[in-house]
């Protein structure tokens, strides 16, 4: 959804929700506070105009590069970044959200970092916040089922962090 | 054949005995080698619905020994038992259903007279055995220790017991017809044309005969009512656990159970034995032209029935290959509240019929009206011929026709 | 099943001239040394042990399943003496109803034993011991009443009667068409049209109270048995198979216990 | 607890006490279409609960994108949805010719459209073949297999590989189209036109086929929405939404000036329905033969924008435009788009950072968001009615555990 | 297993060892057997369905009980209508032996039905089909 009025309809709606945004890119995005995630969500999809009914995807990207010398040039910090692409069936207009998280909780390694979940907004959000949860380690707390869904369930790791290692060996079958 | 074996010198008991095996042996092939022939058929006529060509190579030409491969393969192939099954029963079932399809063949005649035993019950005796082949099935799908068999088998039982009820009604209909239960002289009666056939016998019989058609593809288990071993459903329903040689006895039970109720329609409806056209009576033919007339008017109905359940088998292999499968709701809603009152309405139908219009619409055309007498009494049992070797023959041949000595009885004051 | 080949009503004769290169084979043989057999008696024999030999394997046996197997054995047996003693049609009315009925209880035995403590409730010993004690006597004096009429035990005329679906058939609609046995008072024969009827009604009575207890309802107030259910906890079932627990998604959180057997609402 | 099925008719309760029973469908099933597994709970026939079990097929194709370049990851595309590996090549290439905001020419646009409907009525007849399977009719499925050999054949004179093309691909097509190819397609589309009369003839008139799917696993359109339902799935539950009308212009825009109507049905009317069977009065809105039908009639729009395209691709005098390079670099930013695959939208998602290899890929697949109404669906359904519903989804594995 | 072939071995033998003692005079073999050989088949039939009854603790096994001494009664009912196992010329029962095992046949399914509804109750009632938990009218 372009155009900065809408943007602004939202800071009314949830003062200090909308933590960023960038209205110029390919595809406009706006980022949220993470605990305002759902409760922003639930607005846009039921008040907001147009009517956000459908979610598309619901991705989180790992922003950390493992080689030092990289490392020491980029311009961010290590963080996880949700992205939410919703979908006006009515006024067939995207919109993008995103949201920061640490990577993990408190900076302590195996402590997932937590968002609200939007399964309760959209059922699409149910399997895909399973998938991030699964692939990328986020927990989504207020999500009615989640456990892994591509991985088996005893799976140790998020395979789509950056800095995962893929296990020598699952079960005494060989993987590497 | 054993009169003629006796005739060579052998003590009576041997000549009988050589007598039934030879009939056993002769059922059990038509059995097995229609088994292996139906198989080949149904790949052949499969591949031609499906645009295929089917079975090439094997045997030369057309792929005729394809079963006979086939059978050597599910010989050669690993016999499995799940654990958990239970093994007695689990090796036990498929024979239970063979031997249900197998026995059902005796009464069943293949000509006039050319039958393994002919019962002056041999409809009801046909029917009852036929519903057995259902134990077979639910043990194996009970011995198999897997919930797709028991499903298939629980499916089986619901489902047969069921059609047995309007498949009962319509087998009663030529039985009302001819007057008797014997499957031989039901046959006779309905010599001569085409015309004499119960199934252009009145409306109702026409009617009901498609009635018949539908609960005997149901009760021998092919689509559109093969619930229980539907594929797309229960993995192979009853059969999952099977390999080798046990799965191909229930497949050979299935196709002899296919065989047998077409051979059933076949005697039932379609004239049996007897041709479209009587070409024996009019080039003057009978039984007692001579023996040797006898033999070729008995070859010539062998060849007509066994050509009218074939073609009853082709049928079921058409619309095997042509229709979706019903759901186990549709398939019960089928048999109670389609087959089941339809057939009644048409038993009483035809009943009313052979009550008022006994010639048919136009009495004395094409009917071979008081040719036949009643049939039970034609039976083995009453034939001295066909009697025991013990001497006193006469003690069992009853003075007259009972009937119409009740008849007598009954209009004589007691 | 292969009673129906005995030797007394057996009528192939016309195969011999189907195969004839095979009968004449067959004729060549040397004609064995026993003096003769009854078929007849040899398959009555068969049938005979089919029957009581399954029937005792009803009783030694334990799981409901194979006591129903053995059972529809037994009965099957039967039906062949019948067929051997010329009662064709109680044969295959024994066929198909009596083994059809068995058929309903091995539906069941399958059904209700589902669990499996139920698949097989043992006897205790001193039942077996007393059981055996009392079916020896039951047995003895049975068979003593059986030999002890002389009329009884000489060998029957091994004639095959004729065949008794008509004369069946008509005297249950009132009217005796059969050979009355000798000695028979003229008048004193009647057919069975009243006892016909009488079971007729009684046979729609039972289906349609079949039929009732049957039936298909929803229930308001729970029974014992759902308080049972209720306390078995449904994760019994859930860990038996391999899936750890099954999503209560959109439902709430004791929401495990399907609402299919709730019979609680 | 709120009983949501309570005024089902088909949820009776008997007087015999009944224990339910997990049964595992699949992963080995003849009709779960791949390894799919789903646990039922079931109270003899009828389905009390279905839980589905994915992930048997995953191979974490997101991360091998990300360490590969765009170009060398269209054959992974292909094993998304490997029945309209076309339709994933394209999504994938539009994504990243959007990033790097590049468009193709005129003559590749054309062969695009081309192509990619070319495989939706491929896809659509294994989607068709594969649901009478499910059914119990063995033969439709041969029917359409035999027609879809024909496509196959068509593509392999294009790029060589009947299955995994990767053909489309990043600024164009990997080749040309071989000489007289456009003709030997329009006497395919010639005489595969009169064909489809033979599946209506025997699945979607056929009287056991409607009584099979007719009210059965009722969508309704709220709720397909709320599971983010797509393609044939959403538009069967009728909302009016096809991504080739309603997508982003970089995608709509391939279709300009092509002529087509959505299968939908709007007020009680399926576009053309006059020239095909009339909706059976069984039949709800949303129910599995509306899905079917919704497939059935998308292969006729299909045909029509073949023809369409044909005519528009021999009329382009330029050449087609070369590929991007292998390794280009990609820009910083991220760009997601939605296509529309036989299946559903198919959603592509890129994040580069400046150089060749993207940062992170991502794809939402439509069969992954479709295949979650099942539990919904099969609530209180009989065994027979889930190789019913899941059929009528049409789901394809690879794109589900991807 | 090994039991019950034993079992089915020594009935089958039975017979023939039965009809060496001069108590029947009847070789079975070679002569037509007679009354007393359906009497005893009727007579193990139905002491084997007593026993069942007594000695089972399932509902169903009881049921069985129960259709085996119907059918023992059954046999008996047979052989004494059927002439063949007659002498020559002796009384029978004629049709009547037949038409009583007629309606005994369709009374036990009758019969069947109503048992397998009370098991059925007694199965919803109490989860299992001992009968010797049916103890609550005990005092």
């Amino acid at each position: 959804m372009k155009g900065p009025g809408f943007l602004e309809s939202i800071e009314a709606a949830f003062p200090g929700a909308v933590v960023g945004s960038q209205l110029e890119a390919l595809d406009p995005w706006i980022e949220i506070a993470p605990a305002r995630i759902a409760e922003v969500c639930q607005w846009l999809k039921s008040r907001g105009e147009p009517r956000f009914d459908s979610l598309q995807c619901v991705t989180a990207v790992d922003w950390l590069e493992t080689d030092p010398k990289k490392a020491a040039k980029v311009s961010w910090q290590p963080h996880l970044e949700m992205v939410y692409h919703l979908w006006s069936t009515s006024a067939r207009a995207t919109l993008v959200l995103k949201v920061k998280l640490p990577r993990w909780s408190g900076d302590v390694a195996g402590h997932l970092p937590e968002i609200p979940s939007v399964a309760g907004v959209w059922r699409t959000a149910d399997w895909h916040e399973r998938e991030v949860y699964d692939l990328s380690g986020v927990s989504f707390s207020g999500h009615p089922d989640l456990r892994r869904i591509l991985c088996p369930e005893d799976w140790v790791g998020y395979p789509l962090r950056k800095d995962y290692e893929m296990p020598t060996e699952y079960h005494g079958i060989r993987c590497r | 054949m054993a009169e003629f074996l006796i005739g060579l010198g052998l003590p009576g008991w041997v000549a009988w005995s050589i007598a039934a095996l030879v009939a056993a042996v002769l059922l059990l092939n038509v059995i097995a080698g229609g088994a292996l022939v139906f198989i080949w058929a149904e790949r052949k006529i499969a591949a031609r619905i499906q645009d295929r060509l089917g079975p090439t190579r094997t045997g030369g030409r057309f792929g005729w020994l394809q079963s006979l491969a086939d059978g050597i393969k599910l010989l050669a192939k690993e016999d499995l038992m799940p654990e958990g099954a239970d093994g007695l029963l689990f090796r036990l079932a498929p024979y239970v259903s063979f031997c249900a399809s197998f026995c059902a063949f005796i009464a069943l005649p293949f000509a006039f007279d050319v039958v393994g035993q002919r019962l002056n019950v041999g409809v009801f005796f046909v029917v009852a055995v036929l519903g057995l082949e259902v134990f077979g099935v639910i043990l194996a799908g009970y011995a198999s220790a897997s919930k797709w068999s028991l499903f298939g088998a629980m499916r089986e039982a619901a489902q047969v017991v069921s059609y047995e009820v309007p498949l009962g009604m319509c087998v009663v209909v030529p039985v009302m017809l001819a007057g008797t239960m014997d499957l031989v002289t039901i046959g006779e009666k309905q010599a001569g044309w085409m015309s004499s056939w119960y199934l252009f016998h009145d409306p109702f019989t026409f009617i009901i005969f498609w009635v018949y058609v539908t609960c005997a593809v149901a009760s021998v288990n092919r689509a559109p009512f093969d619930l229980a071993e539907a594929e797309s459903e229960l993995v192979a329903g009853f059969h999952t656990e099977y390999s080798g040689l046990r799965w191909s006895f229930f497949f050979m039970a299935e196709y002899g159970s296919m065989f047998l109720v077409s051979g059933l329609a076949a005697v039932l409806f379609l004239g049996g034995w007897n041709g479209p056209v009587p070409v024996a009576r009019l080039l003057g033919f009978s039984d007692g032209t001579g023996e040797s007339a006898a033999y070729v008017v008995r070859l010539v109905g062998l060849a007509n029935l066994m050509g009218k359940a074939t073609l009853g088998v082709l049928f079921m292999m058409w619309i095997r290959w042509t229709l979706p499968r019903l759901r186990i709701d549709q398939v019960m809603t089928t048999c109670l509240k389609y087959c089941t009152p339809i057939a009644a309405v048409m038993f009483a139908g035809a009943m009313f019929w052979q009550l008022f219009l006994p010639g048919g619409l136009f009495p004395g055309w094409g009917r071979p009206a008081g040719e036949i007498r009643e049939g039970w009494l034609e039976g083995p049992g009453g034939l001295p011929a066909a009697a025991s070797p013990a001497e006193d023959r006469s003690s069992t041949v009853t003075g007259g026709d009972p009937v119409e000595r009740a008849g007598l009885a009954t209009r004589s004051p007691r | 099943m292969t009673g129906m080949l005995d030797m007394d009503i057996i009528d192939i004769s016309t195969l011999t001239h189907v195969v004839p290169p095979l009968a004449t084979t067959l004729a060549a043989l040397p004609a064995l040394p026993i003096a003769g057999i009854n078929w007849h008696s040899v398959l009555f024999l068969l049938f005979a042990g089919l029957a009581c030999g399954f029937a005792i394997a009803v009783v030694a046996a334990d799981n409901v399943v194979r006591m129903a197997l053995y059972l529809v054995f037994s009965l099957g047996a039967t039906a062949g003496l019948f067929f051997l003693a010329g009662a064709e049609f109680i044969g295959a009315m024994q066929l198909m109803i009596y083994v059809g009925g068995t058929l309903v209880l091995l539906v069941f035995g399958v059904m209700l034993t589902a669990q499996a403590p139920l698949v097989s409730i043992k006897p205790s010993s001193s039942d077996r011991t007393l059981t055996a004690v009392a079916g020896a006597s039951l047995l003895s004096l049975l068979l003593t009443a059986a030999f002890s009429v002389d009329a009884w035990r000489g060998p029957g005329v091994g004639v095959v009667p004729a065949p008794s679906a008509t004369p069946l058939g008509m005297a249950l609609v009132g009217v005796r068409v059969d050979e009355p046995p000798a000695g028979t008072p003229v008048g004193g024969r009647v057919g069975y049209m009243l006892p016909f009827e009488i079971v007729s009604v009684h046979l729609l009575v039972v289906l349609v109270g079949a039929a009732y207890l049957a039936r298909a309802k929803r229930r308001r107030t729970p029974r014992p048995i759902d308080a049972l259910a209720s306390a078995m906890p449904v994760e019994t079932v859930a860990t038996a198979a391999p899936v750890a627990t099954m999503a209560p998604t959109g439902r709430s959180a004791g929401g495990a216990k399907s609402a299919l057997v709730g019979g609680g609402r | 607890m709120p009983d949501l099925i309570e005024d089902d008719p088909r949820i009776i309760e008997f007087d015999v006490r009944t224990d339910e029973m997990l049964v595992n469908m699949g992963p080995q099933h003849p009709s779960t279409h791949g390894v799919l597994r789903l646990v039922l709970r079931t109270d003899g026939e009828i389905v009390s609960e279905t839980e589905p079990h994915i992930g048997y097929l995953h191979r974490c194709a997101e991360k091998i994108g990300e360490n590969l370049s765009p170009r060398q990851w269209i054959p992974y595309t292909d094993r998304l949805d490997y029945l309209a590996a076309m339709n994933m090549n394209l999504g994938w290439a539009l994504t990243v010719e959007k990033l790097m905001r590049h468009e193709v020419g005129e003559k590749a646009r054309h062969l695009r459209v081309l192509i990619s409907e070319l495989n939706r009525i491929s896809s659509h007849l294994v989607g068709m073949g594969a649901y009478g399977l499910d059914l119990g009719t063995f033969s439709p499925f041969l029917y359409a297999f035999r027609e879809r050999e024909k496509i196959l054949d068509l593509f392999e004179e294009a790029c060589g590989a009947r299955l995994t093309y990767s053909y489309i691909t990043v600024g164009g097509a990997t080749a040309d189209l071989p000489p007289g190819w456009l003709q030997r397609c329009e006497a395919f589309l010639d005489q595969f036109e009169p064909i489809i009369k033979e599946y209506h003839a025997l699945l979607t008139t056929n009287a056991i086929f409607v009584k099979r799917t007719a009210g059965i696993g009722v969508l309704s359109r709220a709720m397909a929405i709320d599971y983010g339902c797509s393609g044939p799935v959403l538009r069967g539950s009728g909302v009016d939404q096809d991504m080739r009308r309603d997508g982003e212009s970089l995608y709509t825009g391939m279709y300009d000036g092509y002529a087509f109507e959505v299968a939908v049905q709007k007020e009680g009317r399926y576009p053309r329905d006059h020239s095909y069977p009339t909706v059976p009065s069984e039949a709800v809105l949303g129910d599995c033969w509306h899905r079917f039908f919704v497939r059935m009639l998308e292969v006729v729009q299909s045909m029509d924008l073949v023809r369409q395209a044909i005519d528009r691709y021999a009329a382009c005098p330029e050449p087609l435009s070369e590929p991007l390079k292998l390794f280009e670099k990609l820009p910083v930013g991220d760009a997601y788009l939605e296509t529309e695959a036989p299946k559903g939208q198919m959603g592509f998602y890129i994040v580069g950072n400046g150089t060749p290899i993207p940062w992170r890929v991502r794809a939402r697949s439509s069969s992954f968001s479709n295949l979650s109404v099942t539990h919904e669906l099969c609530r209180g359904c009989l065994i027979a009615d889930v190789p019913a519903i899941v059929g009528s989804l049409d789901i394809v594995m690879g794109e589900i555990d991807r | 297993m090994m039991g019950l072939v034993l079992a089915t071995a020594s009935v089958a033998s039975l017979a023939p060892c039965l009809a060496t003692i001069p108590l029947f005079a009847v070789n079975p073999f070679t002569e037509p057997v007679g009354v007393v050989h359906y009497l005893i088949v009727g007579a193990v039939l139905f002491t084997a369905g007593i026993a069942c009854m007594t000695l089972k603790r399932n509902a169903l096994g009881i049921l069985m009980g129960i259709e085996l001494v119907l059918n023992g009664a059954n046999i008996n009912f047979v052989a004494f209508a059927s002439p063949y196992l007659r002498a020559e010329g002796a009384p029978t029962l004629g049709l009547d032996g037949q038409v009583v095992a007629l309606f005994v046949i369709l009374l036990a399914a009758a019969e069947a039905a109503v048992a397998l509804a009370i098991t059925l109750n007694f199965y919803n009632n109490h989860a299992t089909v001992d009968v010797d938990r049916a103890d609550d009218l005990k005092g």
